[in-house]
Parts: structure tokens; C-alpha cells; sequence
């Protein structure tokens, strides 16, 4: 189990640089989906650590929460990548002082 | 709660209920809906609401006279208003003799002024809305009125005994767009609370008090049985000296009366109150509402009765409102002014009697007055009406001819406020003047017999002279008003004819022992019987009937004198009272502008008062102060923001994200700090 | 253990892969030609021998290997690649959980599944491995580096999605029937019949049935339970399949020839088999799911174990029934391949709009009130006491 | 070693690494969605290692069948062939925050072993299984599951919205 929960928290990292160090929206809306997925793999240890199946349901919850945020931010992308003619988090910094 | 002898019955909470559905009703119409109903519509639930709470009062009795005499107590528990651990308060109704007889003079009067209103209101120049919303104001008044004399336990009055302020000062502003009517209001309204303050004050002192015996409730029966624990603590007052606790408490109820009832020093609202439209003083500051203080007082009967030092206190602030309120009556010529101070006189001597414990005599005048006095409001109303809403006697007189109907049933109401031998008005002044006679507990109580007496004179007086000057001698109004002078509607007349047959039999109903003898009325002084169960005995001396016919006596002297002086001034020889104005000038221009009372707590209270809250409270606390600190934080916060903060919001998104991961990853090594 | 799966791996390939796929060519160029009216494939000969045409598939494959592997300039050659392997490869991963026959006791420490990964899960795993087939449509149309492609997997990246939501939820009442999501447990509940009028007795029309009426009885097949989940899921697994008359992906007339545009050779030729493969698979899985699996009409196992049994003994029996139900599964799969090849050549294709319109608009409510209505009659039922 | 944790080395292996090649492929988004596909799929099979056969399944289904393809969709509807961005602002502060991730990743790698419980022994029968999932999913956590589909809708008629062209 150490083993399951240390491939989650590298993949976990892995998804925060990722999410950190890309420009292409696309790339950090898969890196969140990459922290999802760690968080998802520790829920499942959990769950196998006790014996329970809660875990899973949080799975499955997760799972769906993933998909909503998914398509919110593929939306997001597609009305962005319309009126601003990029994919570049930087070119996205209007709200600002 | 004390549950022996009490009758459970659901008729109770139908009284106020009426009442309530039909001014939420309005409200709900004009307020949120914005359509008016058609006059007849809003009358048929107006009236038909008050006449229905009535018959219900009615009905109730009956059920109440059919128990035994000790237990003559109905109940009606609502639901739990208050639950604060050992504190409960319940919204419930009580229905005793004492609120018996209040409720149907209230129902009774409310319903034949409702009816007189009909027609006084008609010729309101204003739209439909304007008469729904004075049917709304009057409806939720009655409610309020019926909380107050229902109530059973101190909460609930207290609801009432607001919800009556609040609609006194709406129906004084009724007419806002003139800005003195709603001066008036809001004056009426002020100098309640402060009179409201002192009793919460009580209530307050008398619930900690009994809170600490163990008793922390705020019950009327249950009180009256705790009342003994309390009856030798004593409180220490600020300036030195200690008070009886009940004594205090006393005083503090009746500094709420005083306002309620317009006492001294608190009446200088009453005879401004006379703005509002005539029906609304004779209901409210005539009939109803101003005898809440009294009734007040008699429903504690029992701490006033264990409590002679207030009771003292309550008996001369009467004697001496009714001399003072009288000497100021002699001199107006406004006629409803004249009313008004007549009516603080009234009211003084009903607490006269409360205070020298004749609790009954006081319910006894407080229901007579409440037919004489609003048949005399109603019949001034007739004639302001006739008028064309002049109020001054100086512009009238000689109205007899024209208008006779009003000049005889007004007349019935003089006779009867004067003490004519037989009438209401008779009976129930010589029984306070009897009280007060026999009131040896009081320190000089011989001085308030006496000051009655003169009050009696006077009153006999001031209500001949506006007698005279309005329906006798020469018709001072304009000749182009004189050719309009007319009878009013019959809506309007209806009421007076059973005011005035009221006011001349309701004595009868009730007369005193010596006279129901002399007359053969086996019932007499049914009402004293029927109250006893529900009012304190005090502290009654009987007197000889010997004496007893002597006071009769004064008191019909009293009235002889004070009448013919009217007929003397004012249709023999009307050219006395100018000579008596240029001999006397300094006194009758003290009279005349009331003792400059009004004056003198402008001076005093008023300007001081708001020259405090104006340079003090408002500029100098709240805005500079108050405003200082908000504004002065907000503007550190922008300042700080555009020199430094604002750097920090780069609309990057990966610098927030950066942020939040160096926040999230200090929390984590927060909690695993100690692994 | 190891050597049974192996054993039943082996089976597969051969019957399916070796057996059913060339065959299917074939057919479907015979069964082409028999509905347009034309002679058909019947001109590959080895020394003048047609064979009806059967040598076809061999030259075809003959001619695929040999013709040259072309990647476009601007590709990505690595997915270029990968794309046709990704899109074959869940095709035969998906015959993992078929159940070919039943259930059979030889003796051995355990019983006999005919199915390779006998698995709890089984109708899931099979939506979970196809929908990893769409990354190879989407793939190859973006790794060619050409607009027609990219259109074309633009489309079925598309098509997929949609039909996969619709085509899980078109078995969700099958699930709710057989309270199972295993093909073989599915299959093994299927091995049996019910009477068709039954029902009067629930509602107390009648106590018992005349035993002339018992006799109209149907099998507890998942067609006749489902009726519309059956032609629901029946129209989403062709769909996801791209065919005629859904294949917008590679409709020639407009997008030349869709995703696949770019390839040629065996790469071009593992798209073709995949999409060929899938036609005996998808015939699998409806009929393992829906057709009663292995099961022989108004005969259950037991029956026929112990019919034959009482003269030839029961091992000769279990394995004669292996055998016979093993036939009725195949015999079965083919009746659903010759249903998708008539619809595919019956069929004009879709417009675009329609087979979305069919998919959000018509089937996805369908299949809700379909889950819907199942579980209100199941509900219904166990009140009744059935 | 036995036959399962070989397994989830290879397994393991394979998801960090398409997950850093994900992060690391700055030139081809296409390519960065495989690797990602391939994480999904490597850790569905960690799941099932682990007796998650449910939410192995639905990980492929979901994640693999339909998020990524969406991603995949997205790139391809946008056409976005190369990514030839600009140089990078703000590269301080990437470093630092990249810098310390992997500071508290390593401190966290070294801080699990030994400070988790042990593993139950015995697993309850049907553990993983759609049967007690799906139980447990619509009773105790009907409420949450009842959200779920709530979120669900809104997001649905959100992204309609914003993907519209015009609102008309």
C-alpha cells in the first residue's frame, strides 16, 4: 500500500508542475485531470487498506466531478480560443491591476 | 399556572380575531394589491368585523355569568409565545369580569363609532384609499386595544398597549398632508414612550424581583399569588433612601399609565391629538385607549392595594391632572379642545379613585365616560360636521335652531359629564368622590375630596359654557356658512341616540346602594359585585348614610353652581366674561395658553435634547466617530491596495496557482510538523 | 488452468479471427453483389479454381502486404503508426469475455466456463475496451496531417462519445433483468423459458392457466425482455462501429475517404479488418446478451444433460451439449452478421445532423424511459409476489 | 516478488512515465492526450490490481472513453497543430514552484512508508464489485449521488452555453 500511495503523490506532482509550468490550457485542464486521477488512486488505497468500499463511491463521485469540470473548461476554452485567438494562459491576463 | 377555578373557552381568541383578519385584509388590499374596494364593501368588513367581535363579547359573557361567582375566570391559550427555560411566556386570553366589562365597552363604543365614521368619513375629500386605510387603522386598533384588555399575562398587554400607540399616532397623522396633524402624531407617539419606558421598567423590576422568589413568570393570577413574597423588600434609590419594591414597581406601572392616560406630567399630548379626525378621539382618545392606564391599574389592583405609598402617588397625580386639566377647560374655545381637557380631567379622577382603592368606581366612571364623552366627541363631530369643519366656539353659537337633533343629544351628554342627579355621569363621580372620602389610608384625602368637588364645579362650568356659546345666543359664523348649517347623515345621528340613552341610563343599571334603596332597584351596585372577584378589595371604610347623602348633596351643589355660573356668563349676561378677562388678564392668559406647559418642556427637555443628540450624538459621535473609523479603514485599505497589493494580482493564472500551492504545501507541513 | 485458457484463446482465434474473418469478406462481397443485383467476387483463382470466389480474402491479404507503406509528408509517424493497431486491437480484446458456450461439470476442480476471462464485470469491460477504440479513428485522422482525415475523425471522435452514453444506457434494464453484468451469467439466466400469459395469473384474471395456454411459451431471452434495449443497443453498437449506414467517418462522397484517407497498405488493411472483426463481435455480444447466449430454444442444459445422459452417460452427455450449444452460439452469431450485412447494404447513410438528432433527441430519452419503465414493472412484479 | 506487484511496478512505471511525458511533450498536445490516455488506462489496471474492478472499469469508460477524447476533440476542433508559444513570463517563479513540489514530493515519498495502517487481511466478499458499490452508492450516499447528477446538469447547460456561438 506505501507503494499506491507514493505513485499517487508523484502523479499528484507531476499534475501540479504540469498544471504550473505549461502555457496551453489544454495541457493544464489535463494536468488537473492528472491531480484528479492521483487523488482518485490514493481514495482507492484507502479503500483497500480498509476493507471499505466508500472509497469507491468517492471514486465514482470524482469521476463525475472530473467530467463536469471538463466540459466547463473545454467550454471555456473553445469560447476563449474564439474571441482571443489563443490557447496561451499568458495572453489571458486582462483581470489584472 | 394556577388552573383552579378557570374555564377553558375558544370563543376568547374569536374577540380580537375579527378585528385582526379585517385590517390585514385591508391592508393586504390597498398595501400590496393597490385596490381600493368600494366604500360599501370596506364598510361591510369593517363594520361587520366589530359588530362580529361584539356578539362574541356578548356570547362570552353569557358563558361567564353562567359559573359560580369564584370562579368567573375564562381562559383561552393560544399557543407558547416565549420559551426561555424557566421563563415561559404564553399568548394566551384571559376573560375575567374586569376584561369582560372592558371588552364590551370597547366593542360596544368601537362598533357605534365605526358606524358614526361611516358617515363623518364620507365627505373625505380624498380617494377610496384614503377611506380603506382609515378603516384599516381603525380595525387594527381594535385588535390592539382588545390584545390589551385581553391579555393575560403582562407581555400580551404590553403588545396591546403599544399596538394602541401605534395606532393613535397613525389616525392623529391620518391627515399627513397637513404637517401639524402629523406633528401632533409623532408628539402623541414620543411622549408615550416615555411613559412605555417606565413601564417596561416595571415589568422588568417586577420580573427579576419575582424571579428571585422563585416565581419568574409574568402571569397576572400567578403574580397576584406571589405578590406577598415581595411585600417587605425594599430597594435602595439612586438618591439615597430606600423604597418598598412594590412601591416602586407602582410607581413605575403608573409613569406607563400617565402616558397611556395623560397624566401629569405626561398629558400635553392629548389635546394635541385632537388633529386626527373626530371619530378616532372620541374612540381612541376619549372612550378607549387613554383609559388603558386605568385599567392598567386596576388589573394590579392587587400590587396597588399591598403598595399605599403608590397608591398615594396615583390618587394626587389624578386629583391634581383633574384641577389642572379643569382651570385650562374654562378657557378654550376650541370645542374639541375643550373635550380633550376635559377628558384628562376625567381620566385624573378615575385614578383619583384607583388610587384611594376603589377600583370599581373607577371601571364604574371609565365605562360612563366612555359613553358620555364619545357622545359628546360624536356630537362636536356633528356639529364640526354642520360647520363645515369649524372647530371654534368664538364662530359659533345660536346653533339650536339649526340643527336641533345634535343640540338636544349634546345636550345629554353635558347634563350627563356634569353630574345631573340620575344620570351616569352622577353616579360614578359620587362614587369617587365617596372613595375619596373614605380614603383614610391616604394622607389628605379630605384635599382630594375637595379638590374633586371643585373639579366637579368646574367641570359643570366649562361644559355648560360650550353648551351655551355653541347652541345659544347669537350665530357668530358667517352669513354664507349660516345658509349651509345643516342636520348631518343619519349614520352619524344613529350612534349619538344610543350614546345619549346609554349615557343617561348606564347609572341606573349600577346605582349605588343608598340610592338603588331609595329608588327600589334591587340590583344596586350590580357592577361593584360582579368586578369584586376580579379587583383588589384595598382598603374600603364604609361611612354613615347620613354622610353619605350630605356628599350627595355637595355634589348636586357642585353642579347647580357651576352650571348656573355657565347660565349666568354666558346666556343671561354674556358680557361678564370680557370684563372677567380684562380684571384677571395675567391669570386668564395663563389659562388661556394652557400654563405655558408646552412651552416650558420645549424650553426644558426638547431643544436641550436635540441640541445634545444633534451636536453630540450626531456629529460628533456618529459622524465623525463612527463614519470616521468606517471611512478612515476604507480608505487605509485603498491606499495600501494601490501602493503595494494590487502588484500581486497579475492576472496570471499560474501566479495565483503558485501562491495557493505554496499556501496549501505550508499547511501540510503544518500538520505534519510533529511526524 | 493456464493451458485451459490458452486452449480456449487458441479456439477463439481460430474460429474467429482464422475462421469468421475471411469469411466475412467474402460474404459480404457475395451478399453485396446478391442484393445489387450483380455476380459478385468470383475472379481470384489458383490454377483456374474459383471456388465460388472463396480465394478472394487469401489474394486480398496477399495484396495488402505488398503494396507499399506509404506515411504522408507532415505526419506524425509515430501515431501514424499506432492509429490502426489501437483501433484493431479492442476488437479482440472484447471477445475476452464472450461466452461461446455454458457452463459444463467434467469432474474437474471446477467447472467448465467456455469463456476466456470469465470475469464479474463483463458487459462493462466490453464498453470500457470499446471505447478505447475511438482513439484510433481520432488518431489516425489527426496523425495524417490532412483536413479530410482530421474531418472524418473530427466525426467519429464525435459519433463515438455520443452512442457510447446511449448504447450503456440502453442495457441498464438488461442489468436490471438479469441482476448480473457478467455475459455468462447473463447467458445461464437466459437458459430457460417463461410462459407468455403467466402474467394473467399474477393479476388474478386467472388462478391457473388452461395447460394449453402454459404451452405458448418463450425463451428468457434478453430480446424478448428488453425488446427495446435490444434495437437500441443493437443500433448504438453499429453505430460505434461506423458502417453503413453510419459511417460518416468515411463518407467517400464528402470526405473522400474519412480518417483512414492517408493509409494504404496493411496499415490501411488493419483498419479494414477491425472494422470487419467488429461485425462477428458485435454479433457476439448481442447475442450473448440479448439472443440467449449458447442456450438451445425450449431445451435448458439440464434437460439435455439429462436426456442424453440416461442412455450415454452424463461425461458423454456434458460434452455432446458443449458441443451443440457451442453450434447454437455460432449459428446464432451468424444470423446477426447477415442481419448487419442486409442493413448495411439496405441502408443509405445518414446526414450528419440525423445520426446526432438520432442519438441525443430519440435514443438517449428512449433508453431512459426504457430504465425507467423496467424498473417500475420489476418493482411491480416483486409486490406482486412473482 | 510475486506475479501482482511485478505487475504494478510495470504498471506504475508506465504511468509516471506517460504522466512526465505528458508534462514534458511541449510540442505536441495530441501526444501529450496519449499519454494521458496511457496513465488512465495503467491506472485502471493498478485499480483492478487492487480488487477496484468497478472504478477500474468506469476509469477506462470515462476517463479513457470520453474526458480525453473530449480533450482530443477540443485539440482537433481548434486545429492546434504546434504549440509555438511565446517565451514563457514569469519564469522565477515556475522554477521556484516547480522547485518546491518537488521538495514536498520527496518529503512526502519518504514520509508515507510506515505511516499508514496495515492493510486488512481479509476482504469482505464482493469487495469492488458493482453490486456493493452500487449499493453503497444508493443508500448512504444517496444524497452526494443525488448532487452529483445536479452538478452534472449544470455543467451540461453550462457548457452549452459557453461553447455556443450566439446567444440567441
Amino acid at each position: 500500500m506505501d507503494l499506491v500511495v507514493d505513485l499517487s503523490v508523484v502523479l499528484f506532482a507531476i499534475g501540479v508542475v504540469g498544471a504550473l509550468v505549461r502555457r496551453n490550457v489544454i495541457v493544464i485542464l489535463m494536468s488537473v485531470e492528472l491531480m484528479l486521477n492521483a487523488v482518485n488512486l490514493a481514495f482507492v488505497a484507502f479503500s483497500r487498506m480498509h476493507g471499505n468500499n466508500d472509497g469507491h463511491v468517492f471514486v465514482l463521485i470524482v469521476i463525475t466531478v472530473a467530467a463536469a469540470e471538463v466540459a466547463v473548461g473545454l467550454g471555456i476554452v473553445i469560447s476563449l480560443f474564439r474571441n482571443r485567438d489563443t490557447v496561451n494562459v499568458d495572453d489571458v491576463s486582462l483581470l489584472k491591476w | 399556572m394556577l388552573n383552579e377555578g378557570v374555564h377553558t373557552s375558544e370563543l376568547l381568541r374569536l374577540i380580537p380575531l375579527f378585528p385582526l383578519a379585517a385590517a390585514v385584509f385591508h391592508g393586504v388590499m390597498i398595501g400590496l394589491l393597490r385596490r381600493p374596494l368600494p366604500r360599501a364593501g370596506v364598510i361591510a368588513v369593517s363594520c361587520g368585523a366589530v359588530l362580529l367581535s361584539f356578539g362574541v363579547a356578548i356570547l362570552a359573557l353569557g358563558e361567564l355569568l353562567s359559573y359560580p361567582v369564584e370562579s368567573r375566570v375564562l381562559v383561552d391559550d393560544l399557543y407558547t409565545w416565549v420559551g426561555a427555560g424557566r421563563f415561559v411566556a404564553e399568548a394566551s386570553l384571559l376573560f375575567d369580569p374586569l376584561s369582560a366589562v372592558m371588552s364590551l365597552v370597547v366593542t360596544g363604543v368601537g362598533a357605534l363609532i365605526h358606524v358614526y365614521s361611516i358617515g363623518y368619513m364620507d365627505d373625505d375629500e380624498r380617494d377610496d384609499k384614503g377611506f380603506q386605510r382609515f378603516f384599516c387603522y381603525l380595525n387594527l386598533f381594535m385588535f390592539s386595544m382588545l390584545m390589551l384588555v385581553l391579555g393575560d399575562n403582562l407581555l400580551v398587554l404590553f403588545l396591546g398597549w403599544e399596538g394602541v400607540g401605534l395606532c393613535s399616532y397613525l389616525l392623529i397623522g391620518f391627515w399627513y398632508g397637513d404637517e401639524w396633524n402629523a406633528y401632533c402624531g409623532s408628539k402623541a407617539f414620543i411622549v408615550n414612550r416615555i411613559g412605555d419606558f417606565g413601564f417596561l421598567v416595571g415589568i422588568f423590576v417586577l420580573f427579576a424581583a419575582l424571579a428571585q422568589v422563585g416565581h419568574p413568570t409574568v402571569e397576572f393570577r400567578e403574580i397576584q399569588t406571589a405578590i406577598g413574597l415581595l411585600a417587605d423588600r425594599t430597594v435602595a434609590m439612586p438618591w439615597g433612601g430606600e423604597w418598598k419594591l412594590l412601591t416602586l414597581v407602582g410607581v413605575c406601572f403608573f409613569v406607563g399609565a400617565c402616558g397611556k392616560s395623560a397624566q401629569i406630567p405626561l398629558y400635553v399630548w392629548l389635546p394635541d391629538a385632537m388633529a386626527g379626525p373626530t371619530p378616532v378621539s372620541a374612540l381612541i382618545h376619549a372612550a378607549t385607549m387613554v383609559t388603558a392606564g386605568v385599567y392598567m391599574v386596576c388589573r394590579m389592583s392587587f400590587l396597588y392595594a399591598a403598595a399605599p405609598g403608590a397608591s398615594a402617588v396615583v390618587a394626587w397625580t389624578g386629583a391634581l391632572t383633574a384641577l389642572v386639566a379643569a382651570t385650562i377647560a374654562v378657557a378654550q374655545t376650541d370645542i374639541k379642545k375643550v373635550l380633550a381637557y376635559s377628558t384628562v380631567s376625567q381620566l385624573g379622577y378615575m385614578f383619583v379613585a384607583a388610587g384611594c382603592g376603589g377600583y370599581s368606581a373607577a371601571i364604574f366612571h371609565l365605562g360612563t365616560h366612555a359613553f358620555f364623552k364619545a357622545l359628546l366627541f360624536l356630537g362636536s363631530g356633528a356639529v364640526i360636521l354642520a360647520m363645515h369643519h369649524e372647530q371654534d366656539t368664538d364662530k359659533m353659537g345660536g346653533l339650536a335652531r339649526y340643527i336641533p337633533k345634535t343640540h338636544r343629544v349634546f345636550g345629554v351628554g353635558v347634563l350627563a359629564i356634569s353630574g345631573f342627579p340620575l344620570l351616569s355621569g352622577f353616579f360614578s363621580k359620587d362614587e369617587i368622590l365617596l372613595s375619596a372620602f373614605a380614603a383614610e389610608q391616604i394622607p389628605g384625602h379630605l384635599w382630594l375630596y375637595g379638590i374633586g368637588l371643585g373639579t366637579a364645579v368646574l367641570t359643570a362650568f366649562y361644559m355648560f359654557r360650550v353648551h351655551f356659546r355653541t347652541f345659544y345666543g347669537e350665530c357668530r359664523a358667517p352669513a354664507e356658512l349660516r345658509s349651509h348649517i345643516h342636520e348631518p347623515a343619519n349614520t352619524v345621528m344613529y350612534p349619538l341616540y344610543v350614546l345619549a340613552a346609554l349615557s343617561v341610563v348606564a347609572g341606573l343599571l349600577s346605582p349605588p346602594q343608598l340610592w338603588g334603596d331609595l329608588l327600589g332597584i334591587a340590583r344596586s351596585n350590580s357592577l361593584h359585585h360582579f368586578l369584586e372577584p376580579a379587583l383588589s378589595r384595598g382598603a374600603v371604610h364604609t361611612v354613615e348614610h347620613s354622610v353619605e347623602w350630605l356628599l350627595v348633596a355637595l355634589a348636586v351643589s357642585a353642579f347647580v353652581v357651576g352650571a348656573g355660573l355657565a347660565w349666568w356668563m354666558y346666556v343671561r349676561s354674556p358680557e361678564i366674561p370680557g370684563r372677567i378677562r380684562e380684571r384677571a388678564a395675567g391669570l386668564y392668559r395663563a389659562v388661556a395658553n394652557k400654563y405655558w406647559v408646552d412651552e416650558l418642556y420645549d424650553t426644558v427637555l426638547v431643544h436641550p435634547l436635540v441640541a445634545v443628540s444633534d451636536r453630540v450624538l450626531y456629529r460628533g459621535i456618529d459622524a465623525a466617530g463612527i463614519d470616521g473609523v468606517v471611512n478612515g479603514s476604507a480608505a487605509a485599505v485603498r491606499a495600501l491596495a494601490a501602493r503595494g497589493l494590487k502588484y500581486a494580482q497579475t492576472g496570471l493564472t499560474q501566479s495565483y496557482l503558485f501562491f495557493m500551492i505554496v499556501g496549501a504545501l505550508a499547511m501540510l507541513g503544518w500538520m505534519l510538523r510533529s511526524s | 488452468m493456464i493451458a485451459e485458457t490458452i486452449g480456449k484463446i487458441l479456439f477463439v482465434l481460430l474460429v474467429v479471427m482464422g475462421a469468421f474473418l475471411p469469411l466475412i469478406t467474402w460474404v459480404e462481397r457475395k451478399q453485396s453483389a446478391l442484393i445489387q443485383d450483380r455476380v459478385g467476387a468470383n475472379r481470384a483463382d489458383l490454377a483456374g479454381i474459383t471456388v465460388l470466389g472463396l480465394l478472394h480474402p487469401l489474394t486480398d491479404v496477399l495484396k495488402l502486404f505488398a503494396k507499399e507503406d506509404f506515411v504522408p509528408e507532415g505526419a506524425n509517424r509515430v501515431m501514424h503508426l499506432l492509429a490502426p493497431v489501437i483501433s484493431l486491437v479492442p476488437a479482440i480484446v472484447m471477445l475476452a469475455v464472450v461466452p461461446f458456450a455454458g457452463v459444463y461439470d467434467f469432474g474437474g476442480e471446477r467447472p467448465f466456463s467456455f469463456v476466456i476471462a470469465d470475469v464479474d464485470w463483463g458487459l462493462l469491460f466490453v464498453f470500457a475496451v470499446g471505447s478505447i477504440a475511438a482513439y484510433g479513428t481520432v488518431i489516425s485522422g489527426w496523425a495524417s496531417n490532412n483536413n479530410w482525415a482530421l474531418l472524418g475523425s473530427l466525426r467519429a471522435s464525435a459519433q463515438m462519445i455520443s452512442y457510447e452514453v446511449t448504447m450503456g444506457l440502453s442495457v441498464v434494464g438488461l442489468f436490471m433483468c438479469f441482476q448480473t453484468l457478467s455475459l455468462q451469467e447473463m447467458s445461464l439466466a437466459q437458459d430457460s423459458t417463461f410462459r407468455l400469459l403467466g402474467f394473467l395469473e399474477h393479476f388474478g384474471v386467472v388462478d391457473t392457466l388452461p395447460a394449453w395456454l402454459g404451452w405458448l411459451q418463450l425463451p428468457t431471452w434478453g430480446i424478448f425482455l428488453q425488446p427495446l434495449g435490444f434495437v437500441m443497443f443493437l443500433t448504438c453498437i453499429m453505430a460505434e462501429n461506423k458502417r453503413p449506414p453510419f459511417d460518416l467517418p468515411e463518407a467517400e462522397s464528402e470526405l473522400v475517404a474519412g480518417y483512414h484517407l492517408e493509409y494504404s497498405g496493411m496499415r490501411w488493411g488493419l483498419f479494414y479488418t477491425a472494422e470487419f472483426l467488429e461485425v462477428p463481435v458485435i454479433g457476439c455480444i448481442v447475442t450473448a446478451a440479448f439472443l440467449g447466449g449458447w442456450s438451445i430454444p425450449f431445451l435448458d442444459t439440464q434437460t439435455l444433460i439429462s436426456g442424453i445422459g440416461g442412455t450415454f452417460g452424463t461425461g458423454f452427455a456434458t460434452g455432446l451439449a458443449l458441443v451443440l450449444q457451442l453450434l447454437a452460439f455460432l449459428a446464432k452469431v451468424i444470423v446477426m452478421i447477415w442481419l448487419q450485412m442486409t442493413i448495411r447494404w439496405s441502408l443509405p447513410r445518414f446526414r450528419y445532423d440525423q445520426v446526432m438528432d438520432l442519438c441525443w433527441k430519440i435514443l438517449l430519452p428512449l433508453s431512459l424511459a426504457n430504465v425507467f419503465v423496467t424498473g417500475a414493472v420489476i418493482l411491480w412484479m416483486k409486490e406482486l409476489g412473482a | 516478488m510475486s506475479i501482482q506487484l511485478a505487475l504494478f511496478y510495470f504498471f506504475a512505471a508506465v504511468a509516471v512515465g506517460s504522466a512526465l511525458a505528458m508534462v514534458l511533450n511541449l510540442r505536441n498536445t495530441v501526444a501529450s492526450a496519449m499519454s494521458l490516455v496511457i496513465t488512465m488506462v495503467s491506472l485502471a489496471a493498478v485499480y483492478v490490481l487492487m480488487d477496484a474492478f468497478l472504478v477500474g472499469a468506469l476509469q477506462i469508460m470515462v476517463y479513457g472513453g470520453a474526458i480525453v477524447v473530449l480533450f482530443v476533440f477540443v485539440v482537433m476542433l481548434l486545429n492546434l497543430r504546434q504549440d509555438d508559444f511565446p517565451p514563457p513570463r514569469q519564469r522565477f517563479v515556475k522554477a521556484l514552484g516547480t522547485l518546491l513540489v518537488l521538495f514536498a514530493l520527496g518529503k512526502l515519498v519518504a514520509a508515507v512508508p510506515g505511516a499508514l495502517p496495515e492493510a486488512v487481511a481479509r476482504l469482505p466478499e464482493g469487495f469492488g464489485g458493482y453490486r456493493d458499490v452500487g449499493t453503497a452508492l444508493f443508500t448512504r450516499f444517496l444524497l452526494p449521488f443525488e448532487a452529483t447528477s445536479l452538478l452534472l446538469l449544470a455543467a451540461l447547460v453550462g457548457a452549452v452555453v459557453l461553447a455556443k456561438r450566439r446567444l440567441d
